[in-house]
């Protein structure tokens, strides 16, 4: 009668075994990389909207001020989506004709609100205040990135806890003057040891703290 | 509809609130788990300055209870309002509310509100029913002058209902109006009141009165009788309080000295204490204590005062009249005005005389216009019945009731936060109604229906161009002006009602009922009052003063009178008179009043209202007759028992004595042994550093146990600003409260006394939940919060277990699932909606605080502790509770914690809480020793 | 019974040896081959009787309803439970203490009986082990079931998250996941570790070409060969060393997350101590009731003697006494301190408050009932033992169920006093657990070697030869 | 694993006494023969004094895997709680040595047992479900009762002598033993 087990059998054994741990090992670590991938944090994922507003043709070409829109980021937790009226301030009647403003000509006769898609959504337990962001002296692009390069707006940062953290720890880097709150690009412009110091100027000046008890954020 | 509103400029701003409902819930933030779905934005339409979305607006308004409001600023978040706290500028609130005014704002949101007119089992637009209310129409019906038809309204002090009403029997001159409130009784029809001032009274005698949390005008009163015992140093003065009564109030539980007797001993003890302020020390049968009182009055000759509860029947009243002419108290501490009710310029009759109209089938239309008098009225009246047997009944009302069930049609009546109107408060103060959003259904408002009885239109008129009109009217000078302002300030200029002479009656000489076993008394509910509020989840779930007993009432009773039934909580007795009778659960109270049984009015509903229906026994039942405040009665034990939701079960300390309590002479004597036992432990860990309070304000809040009559204010309050679930009686028998501030109740072991402690998160500096969470779901933030993460906790609920206050509560279930759309639009978008399975417990209203601090570093400036009220504080009638930063020495919360009478809650454990307690101080009257 | 101290047995062999010292005979009464021993030691593995396959059935049934609670229990929530405030941990946190506890005797009985040379332990210690393993299986299906979220329980072990928060460290539930994973580890690769060699004989032994392809697996090759042995008896001692401080460790954690609160009946420094004796205690009781019917269902009264029944019931009533101790000291200290919380708990509210019934049913059965043990014919009498045994289960549930409720629902301020009901799901947990136990112990004796066949061989040829002179003493 | 490299094979005896076996490994070894191998049922403490075994290496390791747990157990404590995000709980140092120690021990014994685990088994070269052993029909004794011994065919010593040495002991039988690989 022949062993219970042939000759290669022993390397298998070993191999097998070499393949738990592997396995068990690396699907753990695959998922802690995974949710740091885009895919997880929605990152630069490309949101259709009911009306393709344009704005690199906005803040950019056209040179509109983020406020203008965005009225309420100064006063409230909320930058404020523009109501339907604003459009029609500069889009006369005749520009309304063409399709793609289809949605907000019903939302004028209908008078319900255009359904934007939310592009930069936080859990229901996180209270974001723009407000006091931008009275700190935090731009719109530390956030959102340079808006008026993308045809259609995406989520620029990962808005993972630790993410917020890493400003909440240290915001100096991320201080620039309320004057250039909505400017665009002004990091990269501005990275001189000399703009540094002028950093913690502005640190002392507005005031900023680093805030981590849990209540900054979560109410 | 759009365009319509540009007419009405005040009323557009809070319009469009339907149409936001999806954002608001959305903003509410229902979800508290990290799962997103994706998410709509529903900006405006067209843009509004005054509705800007993340910031909470207010607006003055007016609430009446039994036709007497209380003025209210209204909190509300992108067109739905959410919160409701008192009006500093308004005589009846002071800046306080109370708990039905406080929850009012959840029946406006109520699902099982009437939400459609209907005839018959039809339902129809409400132009239908108006169309048949037309004078023309109607007076086919009810003859030329209208002597058939006949108007049932609950009691109002509104002056354009009395315009209107005017108008309607100019229409139809022989149509009878009648005004009912169980509460009220007759007395809604009295020309006169008596009105009290409570700041300038030293002594004070409540007999048989709750003049402090349940009678008209009782914030008011509250603050006035805090405000002369503050103490903030132990030489201070400090007013006294006696008080005669049978159960046991939150008045007396503020009294200096109680006394608790039979309902029928009320008029002996006014009597001999009549005799004795007359005759002085002259020798009289009374005991003691009777005597004592009497020169203390005396001894206070125009600044003492004598108060007879209004239920009793005006010949006992006038006895409490006769002694306040003795001492001097009339025209200064009491006084007589005219009722700011209506009934000056229309006849008002008794509802005794529509029910004998009734009998007599001299009724063809009746029309109940709020109230629910098919269930509010004692059951021997029958009126139930009688009213199902008029030709043509109608009831405008709330709810698909009692009443609206034997009317023949119903029509939905608008929340008073849905629409225009006026009151007064029970000083004749006028105040506006003004409403925060547009009728969630197709109902309308008295007014509207006045109109079209009196035929000025069509059903088509809207109380705002009513009001408007008769406002013009009687206003002289600018009324633009005088109504943009009254809108604002919540009060108009008119002039309070003015001062009349005593009623002559004749003070009783006999006794009601001599020699009988038990007694029964009825009472007002302190939380649903008549019954009108009965479905209200917030109200039904407040622990009620004294008892705790939450969604239900009982037959209070005496531990002497206990035993002698031998009976005990929840046991079934059966209250029985002649062919009435009541079976309910006994409850036993201390301090109550032997072999009396006192009832609650408002429960046992039938209606269909979901959350009131079989809630409670209805007293009505037994009610022997309107204005009936006490009677006779057997009592026997039925052997049946049942399960009371009893929100705390101890009724004495145990020996313990969590509350310190000292009489003000003790207190004087030697204040530092009242205050605070020291509290250091030892620690193998370093001891910990002081708060740094240079960066940070550090927060800590104070609560006066002297002026904290347990009427449960803040409790609602804190509901209502903190999304706190109402979880129902049968999770509240298991210990499952969720109520973050809870007022817990010591009985003083012989009954005498009963003192007060609201309990809530002590945020102590060295918490003991903190350490024992492993996942640091609550830990300490560097302005000296507690914090507790929902979305980080797991649930181990350790963190109870160590908390020596038992101060945190769990959500067992999803205590959110199964709410109505409209539920949710209570919710504060501020704070998170907790989940199945997290641990929550009181913040400190921490998302005021940030807010807060956030304006304030918008406006580039520190925040100081003053920036911030927690809703607790803010509904508080008697401000016992103070807020504030430790690093504010000046300020109120500071000067009051350092106070010698201050101290923390078991602080032998060193947690070293940042809630400090202000002992409670009695001022005894040293003459005095048999309180009982 | 004679022992050698460890100083001797060591010698200069780096490692104490597991080899004990001239036993007495009455440990082991085989008059057979080894072949015949090895016969009747793996008979279970060719198929078991109809008595087996009904407590299967039973034990099945059990575990079903053990999965129905959970399952009800993660649908519904917490609240399907009895649990309220103030008694926010109940019948979850008791079952979880008492399955741990009894997981200790295991450990005691392979481990630190090994270390002390006490010979009688080889034809007990796996079963004992085994128990361990599936105690501990159950006591740690608790503490997680118990969480209000129990999808989020990995946030209590540190890991590198998006979120940068970490588990806190100075909680004592931390400490608990820490000591129970590292229990059950140890205790499956010592057990696993010593069941190789017997799994090989299973492999050589059985007939089907199938299963001795199965056992073969798990027997990883094992072919006996003397450098084979002498590490594995190295390993085992090292592992024994290594198990042993976490009989006392554990408990002692465990009974931390009672007495780091400061809850009267909870803060005390008595505790760890008191608890470990406690499990060992219940853990005794336990192993009795399992090898008392393996004893006669396998017809195995010649390799489990009344030696080992009489020194079980000794040491049982020694831990009774220990245990005993630990309730008078408690109460006293409770007196002592003139603290009216602690006074009230221990000298009223247990003995007279609301389960004043529960407490006197706990004395009688941990203090009284194995009183019976002074006598020697109750030590060596299958029936009192098995009796005792299921008493002392009873009394040591019921003990951990008063610390923690009686403790939680009389507290510091009356206003929040509350009692404790349990619902039919607590009980579905409880008695379904104890199915799932049954459930698994019984597939353990049908399918796993469950009395160390090497170790006996060894210890019986020990006894044959030369008295045993110059057995387990150290080599040159 | 003396029996683990056999180039050209081996020969192997069987016993079926205890006594006898011993007996005979220990003439082996007076023989002089050096790559022997024996297989038994159970340890026989005997077979350690005629076969000279260098004391074991795992103690060591183990102390080594218990040292790095203890240290790493403790490190990632104080980074998590003291440096990573320290948080104020209820007003305890972050770096809160008692309560550290008791994880820190936990992971000591852990990770020491588990080196202990697989260092054995590492050591043995197992997993090895073939072994030339195996190929022996009636070797599955050796795990039940019967006591074997194998001679490496390259002993220096023995060579093709061995048989006939083996047989002299007078074993149950002696077989040849195929190679290793």
């Amino acid at each position: 009668m022949p062993a219970l087990f042939p000759r290669w059998s022993n390397t298998v054994a070993r191999g097998s075994l070499l393949a738990i741990v592997v396995i068990v090992c690396g699907v753990i670590l695959g998922l802690m990389l995974w949710v740091r991938t885009s895919y997880a944090t929605g990152q630069h994922a490309s949101i259709a909207q009911p009306v393709p507003f344009d704005h690199r043709i906005h803040a950019h070409a056209l040179q509109i001020d983020c406020r203008y829109c965005h009225a309420t980021v100064e006063q409230t937790a909320s930058a404020g989506v523009p109501p339907t009226a604003a459009c029609v301030g500069c889009h006369n009647s005749v520009w309304l004709q063409s399709a793609p403003f289809a949605p907000v000509r019903a939302s004028l006769s209908s008078l319900r609100p255009i359904a934007w898609q939310r592009v930069n959504a936080l859990p229901d337990f996180v209270f974001f205040d723009h407000s006091i962001h931008v009275a700190k002296g935090v731009g719109c692009e530390t956030c959102h990135g340079r808006v008026d390069r993308m045809a259609r707006v995406e989520q620029a940062a990962p808005l993972s806890m630790g993410w917020c953290l890493s400003c909440h720890r240290n915001p100096t880097p991320n201080l620039r003057p309320r004057s250039e709150i909505v400017a665009m690009g002004w990091d990269a412009a501005h990275t001189s040891p000399a703009d540094d110091s002028a950093r913690i100027r502005l640190q002392h000046e507005y005031g900023v703290r680093s805030l981590t008890s849990c209540t900054t954020c979560h109410r | 509809m759009h365009a319509h509103d540009h007419d009405h400029p005040p009323e557009l701003n809070r319009r469009d609130f339907l149409r936001l409902a999806g954002a608001s819930v959305a903003l509410a933030g229902l979800d508290g788990c990290s799962r997103m779905p994706a998410e709509h934005i529903l900006p405006y339409v067209d843009s509004r300055p005054e509705l800007t979305p993340g910031i909470g607006s207010y607006y003055a308004t007016a609430m009446s209870v039994d036709g007497y409001a209380t003025g209210l600023i209204v909190e509300s978040h992108e067109g739905r309002p959410t919160k409701i706290e008192g009006n500093p500028a308004h005589p009846a609130s002071l800046g306080a509310a109370g708990p039905i005014e406080l929850a009012s704002v959840l029946q406006l949101y109520d699902p099982d509100r009437g939400k459609s007119a209907r005839v018959g089992s039809e339902q129809v637009q409400w132009e239908r029913v108006a169309a048949n209310l037309a004078p023309a129409a109607l007076r086919s019906r009810v003859g030329g002058r209208g002597s058939g038809l006949h108007l049932l309204i609950e009691p109002t002090s509104s002056l354009l209902d009395e315009e209107l009403l005017a108008s309607v029997l100019t229409a139809h001159p022989d149509a009878r109006i009648y005004m009912y409130s169980p509460m009220l009784g007759d007395g809604a029809t009295d020309a006169a009141v008596q009105q009290y001032d409570i700041a300038n009274a030293d002594v004070i005698v409540a007999i048989d009165s709750d003049f402090l949390s349940t009678a008209p005008f009782h914030l008011r009163y509250a603050r006035q009788f805090a405000d002369n015992r503050r103490l903030a140093r132990p030489t201070d003065a400090m007013n006294r309080l006696y008080v005669v009564e049978s159960t046991f109030s939150s008045t007396g539980s503020a009294a200096d000295h109680r006394f608790a007797v039979r309902p029928r001993e009320v008029t002996t003890v006014l009597r001999w204490l009549l005799t004795s302020v007359i005759n002085g020390d002259a020798k009289t049968e009374a005991p003691a204590w009777i005597a004592a009182i009497a020169r203390d009055l005396r001894a206070h000759q125009g600044r003492s005062l004598v108060i007879v509860g209004d239920a009793q029947p005006a010949s006992i009243r006038a006895l409490g009249d006769a002694i306040n002419d003795a001492i001097g108290a009339s025209g200064k501490t009491t006084w007589y005005t005219t009722s700011p009710l209506v009934g000056h310029h229309v006849p008002v009759h008794k509802l005794a005389d529509l029910v004998g109209a009734m009998d007599a089938r001299e009724v063809d239309t009746l029309i109940v216009i709020g109230g629910n008098p098919s269930y509010a009225t004692p059951r021997a009246l029958g009126f139930s019945s009688l009213m199902r047997a008029v030709p043509n009944s109608g009831y405008l009302g709330l709810y698909e009731n009692e009443t609206a069930r034997d009317a023949r049609w119903f029509v939905p009546m608008s929340h008073y936060l849905e629409r225009w109107g006026d009151a007064r408060a029970y000083d004749g103060t006028v105040s506006i109604v003004q409403p925060l959003v547009n009728p969630l259904y197709r109902s309308i408002a008295p007014p509207e229906l006045y109109a079209t009885l009196a035929g000025t239109s069509n059903g088509g008129a809207r109380s705002y161009d009513l009001l408007r009109a008769s406002w013009t009217r009687r206003t002289s000078g600018d009324a633009e002006t005088a109504w943009s302002d009254a809108l604002q300030r919540g009060v108009t200029a008119d002039a309070p009602m003015s001062r009349v002479a005593a009623p002559t009656t004749f003070p009783s000489d006999t006794n009601p009922f001599e020699g009988t076993a038990f007694e029964v008394i009825y009472l007002a509910d302190p939380k649903i009052h008549d019954g009108s509020f009965a479905n209200n989840g917030w109200l039904q779930e407040l622990p009620a003063p004294l008892t705790q007993l939450t969604w239900g009432n009982a037959g209070l009773i005496s531990p002497a009178t206990a035993h002698r039934l031998n009976v005990s909580d929840g046991d079934i007795i059966k209250l029985s008179s002649g062919q009435r009778a009541l079976e309910l659960p006994a409850l036993v109270v201390p301090g109550h009043a032997d072999d009396t049984v006192s009832v609650h009015f408002g429960y046992g509903r039938t209606g269909s209202e979901s959350a009131a229906r079989d809630v409670g026994a209805d007293a009505y039942a037994l009610w022997p007759a309107v204005g009936a405040r006490s009677e006779a009665i057997t009592v026997t034990r039925t052997g049946a028992a049942q399960a009371l939701a009893l929100a705390q079960t101890q009724s004495t300390g145990a020996g313990r004595d969590p509350v310190h309590r000292a009489t003000l002479d003790a207190y004087r004597a030697s204040p530092s042994s009242v205050g605070q036992r020291s509290g250091r432990v030892l620690s193998l860990y370093p001891e910990a550093k002081p708060p740094d309070s240079n960066t940070a304000l550090q927060w800590a809040m104070t609560i006066d146990l002297t002026t904290c009559i347990g009427c449960g204010a803040c409790v609602v309050g804190c509901q209502s600003e903190n999304n706190i679930p109402v979880i129902g009686a049968s999770e509240v028998r298991n210990g499952r409260s969720m109520q973050w501030m809870h007022v817990e109740r010591y009985f003083a072991d012989n009954g005498a006394d009963a003192a007060m402690q609201p309990m809530l998160c002590q945020h102590c500096e060295n918490a003991p939940c903190e350490y024992v969470c492993p996942v640091g779901a609550t830990v300490h933030s560097s302005d000296g919060l507690n914090e507790m993460v929902y979305n980080r906790c797991v649930g181990t609920r350790f963190c109870s277990n160590n908390c020596p206050y038992k101060v945190r509560h769990f959500n067992w279930f999803d205590y959110n699932k199964h709410l109505s759309e409209t539920e949710l639009m209570v919710k504060n978008p501020n704070v998170t909606v907790r989940e199945r399975g997290v641990m929550e417990k009181c913040t400190f209203c921490v998302q005021r605080i940030r807010e807060a601090e956030i304006a304030a570093g918008r406006d580039g400036r520190a925040p100081r502790g003053t920036d911030v009220q927690t809703a607790c504080q803010q509904a508080c009638p008697t401000n016992a509770i103070v807020f504030g930063s430790l690093t504010e020495p000046s300020s109120e919360m500071m000067r009051r914690r350092n106070q010698p009478r201050s101290f923390a809650a078991l602080a032998e454990l060193g947690t070293e809480p940042r809630v400090r307690y202000l002992a409670r101080i009695r001022n005894a009257n040293p003459e005095i020793h048999d309180s009982r | 019974m004679t022992t050698v101290p460890l100083r001797r047995a060591r010698g200069d062999n780096p490692v104490p040896t597991a080899f004990p010292a001239p036993p007495d005979a009455s440990v082991l009464r085989f008059d057979g081959s080894d072949r015949a021993l090895t016969d009747q030691l793996l008979a279970p593995l060719r198929g078991t009787g109809v008595v087996w396959w009904v407590l299967f059935a039973v034990s099945a049934a059990g575990t079903a309803v053990f999965a129905f609670s959970c399952w009800w229990t993660v649908a519904k929530g917490i609240g399907a439970w009895g649990n309220n405030i103030p008694v926010a941990w109940a019948f979850a946190i008791t079952n979880f203490v008492w399955w741990i506890g009894i997981g200790h005797a295991g450990t005691f009985i392979s481990a630190f009986l090994l270390l002390l040379n006490q010979h009688w332990r080889a034809s007990i210690n796996r079963v004992a082990e085994a128990m361990t393993i599936f105690a501990l299986m159950n006591a740690g299906l608790f503490p997680i079931l118990h969480l209000g979220r129990p999808w989020f329980f990995y946030w209590l072990i540190p890991y590198p998250a998006t979120m940068g928060v970490w588990p806190n460290f100075k909680s004592a539930l931390p400490w608990d996941i820490a000591a129970v994973t590292t229990y059950l580890t140890v205790s499956l690769l010592f057990w696993y570790a010593g069941l190789v060699p017997d799994l090989a004989t299973a492999r050589d032994w059985l007939d089907s070409r199938l299963a001795r392809r199965i056992y073969g697996i798990f027997a990883l090759g094992w072919r006996g060969t003397s450098t084979a042995w002498r590490q594995h008896r190295v390993a085992m001692v090292l592992l024994a060393a290594l198990a042993t401080p976490l009989v006392v460790s554990v408990h002692s954690v465990v009974s931390l997350d009672f007495a780091i609160a400061q809850l009267p009946g909870w803060h005390s420094t008595i505790f760890p101590p008191y608890f470990v004796v406690g499990a060992i205690y219940s853990g005794f009781a336990m192993v009795l009731l399992l090898i008392l019917p393996l004893r006669h269902a396998y017809r195995l009264e010649q390799v489990i003697t009344e030696r080992h029944l009489d020194a079980m019931a000794k040491l049982t009533l020694t831990m009774a006494l220990m245990l005993t101790y630990a309730y008078v000291v408690e109460s006293f200290v409770a007196w002592y301190t003139h603290d009216i919380p602690e006074r009230f708990t221990y000298l009223f509210e247990r003995p007279f408050g609301t389960y004043a019934v529960l407490f006197w049913i706990m004395i009688t059965c941990n203090v009284v009932v194995p009183q019976v043990f002074w006598w020697k014919r109750n030590r060596t009498s299958v029936g009192v033992l098995l009796a005792a045994s299921g008493a002392i289960l009873v009394g040591m549930w019921l003990e951990r169920f008063i610390i923690i409720v009686t403790s939680l629902h009389r507290d510091f301020l009356p206003a929040s006093w509350h009692i404790y009901r349990p619902t039919w799901v607590d009980f579905g947990l409880l008695f379904g657990s104890v199915g799932f136990f049954g459930f698994l112990f019984l597939l353990f004796v049908r399918f796993v070697p469950f009395i160390a066949i090497s170790e006996v061989k060894r210890l019986r040829h020990d006894l044959g030869e030369n008295g045993g002179r110059e057995i387990g003493l150290p080599h040159a | 694993m003396r029996d683990s490299r056999w180039p050209e094979g081996a020969y192997a005896a069987e016993f079926a006494d205890e006594r006898h076996f011993v007996g005979a490994l220990a003439m082996l070894r007076d023989q002089g023969y050096t790559r022997l191998e024996t297989y038994t049922p159970y340890p026989v403490p005997r077979i350690e004094s005629a076969l000279r075994d260098p004391p074991s290496v795992l103690p060591g390791l183990v102390f080594l895997g218990g040292l790095c747990g203890g240290l790493f157990s403790y490190w990632v404590q104080w980074y998590t709680n003291a440096v990573s995000y320290p948080l104020n709980i209820g007003g305890r140092p972050a770096h809160a040595v008692p309560a550290f120690f008791i994880p820190t021990f936990e992971g000591t014994v852990l990770s020491a047992a588990v080196v202990a685990f697989v260092g054995l088994f590492a050591l043995l070269r197992l997993p090895k479900p073939w072994h030339p052993m195996f190929e022996i029909d009636g070797f599955e004794r050796a795990s039940i009762d019967h006591f074997w011994i194998a001679v490496d065919a390259t002993d220096p010593r023995g060579g093709t002598l061995s048989q006939q040495t083996l047989e002299s002991l007078d074993p149950l039988r002696v077989v040849r033993v195929p190679a290793t690989s």
